[in-house]
This record gives C-alpha cells, structure tokens and sequence, in this order.
C-alpha cells in the first residue's frame, strides 16, 4: 500500500516538534480529523527552520514530513507554491485516496506564511484558484 | 526491546487455516475432484465428502444435517437470511428489526431493501454495545417479517441477549436471524435446546480456522425464506452453485477442531486476553471499548486519545504486530466506525481504537512483545500529535 | 476387452485441479493467511495475489483489471448478472430477453424476476439449439432492460452467435450478458475487440482447471447494475465478502494456463473429439445431438434409441468411464433435460442421451477404450429393453 | 448412492428375456419413462417361470430383476401382493426417490397375473387400494 519513502517519512518523521519563537504558526485540519500545526523560522525571507506536529493517517504524517523538509530553505514564494502533488511525488507515490490526507500539510503552510506577513505588514497571499 | 518478533492478534479478521484442516481439503483439490452432482464414482465420493462435513456441522450446532446450507461465506449467508425472508414474507409486511451495529453484511441488505420500499428500525443501542430484549419487544409491528441481531459484534466484541431476544420473536410469531460469525468455537450452540427460538444462523469458516470463501447459513426446518441463489439442484434444490467441495470439507473439519472443548479453550484465550488488557490499561488516556464482562474471550477494543488509529496498527505492523482500527473490511479509511459511533465515542476518540483479538495464534511471550512495544509505539504518536500536551512535569 | 481404465470424459461438469494451480494456492491456505482487506503485511500480501489474479483474468478476457469481479462461481455470476441488472433498471422496464437452453443459473432467476412481476421472452431455437440474432431483434420492446443469450451450451455445446447478438443489443441500447462459463479456454476472448458489445460475461473457475467455488463476473465500465452481495467494501464496493484468496489466486493461475495456446489446445481435443464421433456413431440407432460444426471442440452428446441415460451412465462408471447424461446438475433424475426438449427431441430419445466432454484429462488410449468398451454397454440394455427389436437376421 | 446389490442386480440382472408361450403377459409405465414387460410361466397357481424387458434407470432395472426373482415359485395370490416396498428392501434399500422406480413391476406383475386369470376364465384380482 505505501511505499518505502513514504514508510520512512511515516516511521522517522522529520522536523518533529514545535519552535518556542517561531516567526509563522499555522494550523489547518480536514475532516477526515487528519490535523497539522506547522511553526516556521524565517530569515530573510526564507524559511530556515521548520517543526511540525501532525495528527493523523501514515500519509498525513509523511507528507507533513516530506513538506516541511522540501520547504526548508525556500523562499516564502516557493513554499506557497508547493502543491500537495510535489509533496506526493517527493513520496514516490501515494495510494488512491491518500493524496487528499496531505493537504493539511499545505492549508497549515500557507497559514504559518500570511501569519508571517501579517505581523510584518505584508498583505495576505491570495489562494491561487484551481485551473478550471 | 527484544526481538522483532510475528504476533497475530487480529483472529476476529481472520484465522490461519489449521493444518489438520488444509491437510483434509487436499485430496479434493487434487485426486477427488469430481462434481458432487455427477452419478459417477469420484462424483459420490464428492457428495459423501460434502454430506459429512454438513454433519460436522449440524453436531456443531446441536442441528439437524438437512437444515445447514453452505454459501460462500458470512456475506452471503447474512444477505441470504436477509433479503430471502424479507422477499418471501412481503405479503405479509415490509417492516425489519434489526441494530445499528450489525455487520455491514446485514446493515447494507437492509439498506437496499429500504430503497425497495421496506422500512428498518435500528434499535438503539447502550454504551457498551447492548440491546435491550425490551426494546426489540417494543419495536414489533403487525407488519413486522424479521428481527436480525447478531450474536457478538466483531469490533467490541459485545455479546447480544441472543436467547432472550428469540424467546420474544418467537412469542410474537416474527422469524428471527443472528449473525453467528464471531461466535463459532466460543459459545457452545444448541439449535433444539437453548437456542430454539433462533430460525436463522450465520456462520463463516475463516473465523474459525477454516478457509475463506465459505460458511454455512442455518435455515431451522419450516422457516419461510425465497433461495438466493438460483441455479442447479445442489442443497436439496435451496441454493444453486457447483459446491466449493475442499472449502466444505475443510470448513467441516475446523468446526469440529473449533467446538471441540470450547470452555477450556476459552479459559486460556480468557487469561491472556484479561493480563493484556490489565496491561495496556496502564498507558495513560487509554479506554476499553465494549462491555467489561459480556464479550468474547479474545477480544479487547481500546481508544487511545490524542492519535489515529491507522498510525498506531501500521506502526505495531512494523514491529511485526497484525492487529485492526475498527472493522477490518472498513480499516483503509479513517472514518470512525459504525459501531464505535453507535456506542456514543466521540470522533476523535473512535479514529484512535485499536483492536486486539487474540486467538489459536498466540501465545503469552506474545502478548508480552505486545506489552513490550505498545507503550513505546502510544508515545512516540502522542509526541507528534498536535492535541497532546503532557502532564506537568513529564 | 481389455484392462479396466479410469477414462474422464466429463469435463463440461467439472475438471481436475492442474497441480500448478494447487500448487499456486497452498501458500494461500497456509501461511498467507491474511485478509486482503487488512493493513498490515500479510493482509497486504494476500491483497497483493488478488490483484494479480485480476491482472491474469483481464489480460485473457482482453478487460481492464477494473472490469473483473470475483464470485462464488458460475451461479453467482448468472445470478447477479441477471437480478442485479434487472433490478438496476427496474424503473426502464421489466422485460428480459433469454433462451430456452440457458443453464439453470439464469432459467431461475429469471423465473424467479417472473414472480416478482417482470416479463421473460425465451426465444426460440433451432433443431441444433442455435438462437436466430433476427428473432434477438424482433423480441427487443421499449422496456426490454436485460438480453442474456449463453455462449456455448454445456450439454449440446452449441455455439451461440455472440457478438452478433450483441452488435444487435448495442444497437438497441440494452444491456447484455453472456454466461460463458463454457468457453473459458475454447473460444479466445477480447472486450476490447471482437466482444466489445457484451456488457457482462460469466465465468467459473472449475470449468477451466481451477478450483471449485470460485468464479467471476466481467462488467463493463459504466454498466447499470445492482448489488448482489452487499456488506463489506471488498471488489470496490461491488462485491462484498471476504475474498476466497486462495480460490482467486488458482483461478488466475488457472485461466493464464488455459488461455496461453487456445488454438493448439483445441485442435488436439478436437481430434480426439472427432474420432470418438465418428466411431461412436458406428453404433446402429445413435444420433449426435447439437450443431455438427459450431460446437465447442470438446463437446460429443449422443442419444442411443431404446435404452435410458442413467443406466448407460451406471455401466460405463462401472467399467471407469465417467460420463453424463444431460446436465450435471440434473443427472439425479431421470427426467430428460430442458435442453434436449427445447431442441425437439422426442422426450424417449432425450432419454437415452450420453454427454461425453474431453478435455486435459484424456489421451488416444482413452478415446479407445470408450471405442471399445461403449457398443457392448449399449447392446446389453438394448438387449433388456422392450423397445428394442434387432433387424432381421442379428 | 445405490448399494452393492442394487449394483449386482443392475449389472447382471436375473431373469432377462421373454417367454415365447407364456401364460401371462404383462407391461406397464411410468411417467418418468421407465417402461417393463413382464412374462410369466405358470402351473397349478404357481408361477414356474418368469422373464422380463425393462426400459429405465438402474434403480427400474435392479428392480426388476428383484421381484422376478422373489415371485418366482409364488402362488399368484403371493405375488399380486408383492409390494414396492418389499422389493426395495430385499434390494437393501433404494436412494431416495428412487422407490417408484419400481412401481412398473408390481403394475406389470398384476397385469400379467391377470391376463391369465382371465384366459382362465376367472375374474380379475383388483388392485387393494392403499391404507388411507
Ligand atoms: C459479524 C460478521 N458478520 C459477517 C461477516 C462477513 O463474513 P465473510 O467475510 O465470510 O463474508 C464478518 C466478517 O467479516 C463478521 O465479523
Ligand atoms: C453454462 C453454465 N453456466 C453456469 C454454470 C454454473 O456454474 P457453477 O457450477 O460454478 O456455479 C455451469 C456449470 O455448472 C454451466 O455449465
């Protein structure tokens, strides 16, 4: 059913944790009751650290894994647009059905994000709408 | 932590086959491969193999051989009893007693026939799992064709009032089906004595070490029901279908393994069952699921707050434990399960259920990897999990 | 005469199990005992061998995996074809087009659809049991729902003009389902291509080497179509029950085995077919029923005047020849069977008829034996009937 | 599903044949097809010789074979009252079903019985009609 990335991610889950002064919390949940809290570190608009803490499926936790190792390092820009497909295919792959469990993962990075911007000023990003 | 070690504790999913068993369905899966219908040599010789082991079951459940009819497993047993009495008593009425933490393989049946024009009470249910007699007696209508309530959930392992509740079918003359499937080899069954009032019984041989793909449906003699399956001749003309001749063979084989010395068996299910409870009963925001005393003797149901149950079985799977989060035809989704929610746990304490079910399988080293690795595995999800925070000073 | 042999010639009933299909299904009643639907390792191996035998049987039906699935058998496949889509599309109409010479795995249900208030045409056949697609045509209503026509007949063998018939239901926009429990190995198939018009199609494993008990239905993408076991979320929500794991997997095996060299494989049969034909028919007073050339390469059904099946039946199992007379199913009475009337045979003719079906388990020396061993047996009961009176001068 | 002596009597069935001067001539069928003909040798009452032709199932033939044997040597009266049911169990028991295979020996047996009685000259025996 899950392939061995996504049983790595699953059983040694990186970034777990919460960051005491992080520079954007989010938090977002879905109601398959998978939810996510995400705290960022953020230095000259780039993400320089990442924790996570994650309820939920072995792919909610994976891809809670997986998003925030590939975010790390990114522009604020680059982290918004990380969609749950790049998080799926950084996993190799994720069962029919399951791709849905990661995007808390993205909802709570987007979050952490304008929390961000908010407190330095900056407008809100917008949600991109889905292509038609 | 020791070894890695295989533990099964999942036997209310389903059973390895016993060897005795496997070992008497190999000639008809080689030599004697003859169809029970045909006149010829290894024809009878396939009709006797199928005729003794209708015997193993009718000794089995204190029965009569000409009322077992094989299927091809609980489902179609459960759907036969079902949808066969409703179908045959129309006339009569188009009302069906039954609860809402039956087995799908009698809720969906149910539901269809409701898009048919038939009407279903779902009896409520208590805490633990259990109908009241009372309720099922209140619930009774002129017009009312069946009451279907089984024997024992498969989740909670919650044991239904069987005998009571068919005493008050069979005072008001309504036909009354249980599901059987969990309790084969657990509860001594008596078809003329302490069962008598039960018309229909459903039973499914890879619950209790026999292969899958085939079970039986008790039909008690005189009990109004339409065939389900149509076809040939086989089963004295009441259900069609070349017969699974090795699956029968093997089925009746594990029966008679299965009810052989059922209390004492029971006894040493019992003692593992209650020293693994006990124990895992220690790990903090830890619930027991069902009713304390009235359940089978393997099972053990438990929410853990603050995780999610398919983590939790994939992480013991890693460790080499084989257990389920609710119902196992239901596990590749995390919605709650019926019955967790029918007993009033909340959401997000019924996505953290595990269930245990101990059997033929185990042994007590088992159960002490299990007390060995679960601590362990609870933790490790809390310290992941957003809705956990730790007593002070931990 | 010589030595006593064990001469099977009865594979339309059933065959043996080929040793690699046994052989591909022990670990399935050993220590894959998992169930398919269960998270953890071996619910996810036995997961793993259902799907790649749905992968085997969609590469030789020419189907996608997604449009197989498995059943009980023959029966249930029939049952839930004809039920399931009649009750589907019960608000379009009620009326069902069929033959006379299906097996009863579709005669009944449709029977049964007839006491529930749906309309049954049985179209009419030719002397050689052959459905005209014109009569197929002109039986077509507004509220025709369902067209069920067999491709090939398991007593006569007779060939059905399938896709013809389906070109026809096409055209019309009803649904149709073919019971080709008989063809498996035979006749190549392709959904994709030549059988593109055929919505659904049965089968049953112990028809071509596998085991018993085990079948499958092909359904189309998109095609309306009830329920017929309802429970569990197994088969995608289509089939409920947990799967005979060890019975798919030697089917898989089984149909991949019978379809690698179709052609080959019925040329040999054919051969051996055709020769014991043609020695047979030496016998004075004997008449081959069903099509002299569309019929299926296995398939001899013989009436002898003046005697009775069962006893031909009796003598030749007594000399090791297994054998039937009408379907397998019906063997146990003597009635003469619904196809050998619906075809015209006079009901004393259709009495004395003798099914033999060659298939893997027979060689030239059995061919011989039946050569040598048959006139004897039918100029002993012709010697002890009273019809019989032997030409002049004998 | 038949016993070894249903088997020897279907196998080698006693009694085969016709009597080319019989004394009485019987047949008799039933609807499932089975269809026998019975001719007897008779002196001082007793029957003395017996043949018979059967058209059926093996249970109709065994049975056949049976009750000539049994009637054999029998007063008429004995033999009008063989019954089914004696013939079955002298055979060790038919399967189920399988008894009214042998209802065309007794029918044919009376009939036989009968036409001599009547080139006799005496009245015909009638049928006893079954305990209600
Ligand atoms: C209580 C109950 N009823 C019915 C069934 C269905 O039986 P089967 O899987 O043999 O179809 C099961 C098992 O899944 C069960 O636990
Ligand atoms: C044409 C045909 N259809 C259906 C069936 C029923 O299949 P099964 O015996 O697997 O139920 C048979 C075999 O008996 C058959 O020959």
């Amino acid at each position: 059913m899950y392939n061995k990335t996504v049983m790595d991610h699953f059983m040694n889950p990186r970034n777990v944790g919460e960051i005491e002064d992080a520079d954007g919390v989010g938090e977002a949940g879905n109601p398959h009751g998978d939810f996510m809290k995400i705290f960022l570190k953020i230095k000259d608009n780039r993400i320089e650290d990442v924790r996570f803490k994650t309820f939920g499926c072995a792919a909610a936790i994976a891809s809670s894994s997986m998003a925030t190792e590939l975010i790390k390092g990114m522009t604020l820009e680059e982290a918004w647009d990380l969609t749950n497909e790049a998080v799926g295919e950084a996993l190799g792959g994720l069962p029919p059905g399951k791709l849905e469990c990661s995007v808390v993962s993205r909802e709570a990075i987007h979050m952490a994000i304008n929390e961000y911007r908010k407190k330095q000023g900056l407008e809100p990003l917008e949600e991109k709408l889905p292509n038609p | 932590m020791g070894e890695k070690r295989f533990v099964y504790m999942d036997h209310a999913a389903t059973t390895f086959t016993k060897p005795e068993v496997a070992e008497a369905m190999m000639p008809f899966l080689k030599e004697h491969f003859g169809n029970p219908s045909s006149l010829y040599s290894i024809g009878r010789e396939a009709k006797e193999a199928v005729e003794s082991a209708r015997e193993q079951l009718a000794k089995a459940l204190g029965a009569k051989p000409e009322e077992v009819y094989f299927t091809s497993g609980g489902t179609e047993s459960d759907n036969w009893a079902v949808k066969g009495t409703a179908l045959a008593r129309q006339e009569r009425g188009n009302h069906i007693i039954t609860t809402p933490i039956e087995h799908h393989a009698v809720l969906y049946p149910c539901e269809y026939l409701e898009t048919k024009g038939f009407e279903v009470t779902y009896l409520l249910v208590d805490r633990y799992g259990l109908v009241d007699p009372a309720d099922v007696e209140a619930a009774i209508r002129e017009d009312t064709t069946l009451i279907s309530v089984m024997y024992a959930n498969n989740e909670i392992g919650t044991l239904e009032p069987v005998p009571e509740i068919g005493k008050i079918a069979k005072e008001h003359g309504v036909p009354f089906h249980t599901d059987a499937v969990q309790v084969i080899g657990k509860i001594p069954l008596d078809m003329q004595g302490k069962h008598k009032d039960i018309d229909m019984l459903s039973l499914s041989s890879h619950k209790f070490y026999g292969p899958k793909g085939v079970g039986a449906l008790y039909i008690r003699e005189g009990t109004e029901i339409d065939n389900y399956m149509h076809g040939g001749g086989q089963e004295r003309g009441r259900r069609a279908g070349t017969e699974n001749v090795a699956g029968i063979v093997g089925m009746g084989k594990a029966i008679e393994l299965a009810t052989a010395n059922i209390e004492a068996h029971n006894e040493k299910i019992r003692k593992m069952r209650d020293r693994l409870k006990d124990g895992v009963l220690e790990i903090p925001h830890c619930r027991l699921n069902g009713h304390p005393e009235k359940r089978l003797p393997g099972n053990l149901n438990f929410s853990f707050e603050y995780i999610e149950g398919e983590s939790l079985l994939l992480m013991l799977d890693q460790l080499g434990v084989c257990c389920s989060t609710g119902s196992a035809c239901s596990s590749g989704s995390s919605e709650p399960s019926h019955v967790l929610r029918a007993i009033g746990l909340p959401p997000k304490i019924a996505q953290g259920s595990l269930r245990l079910t101990l059997g033929d399988a185990d042994s007590e080293e088992d159960v002490d990897y299990v007390l060995e690795v679960l601590p362990g595995i609870v933790e490790k999800l809390r310290a992941m999990s957003p809705f956990y925070k730790p007593a002070a000073g931990t």
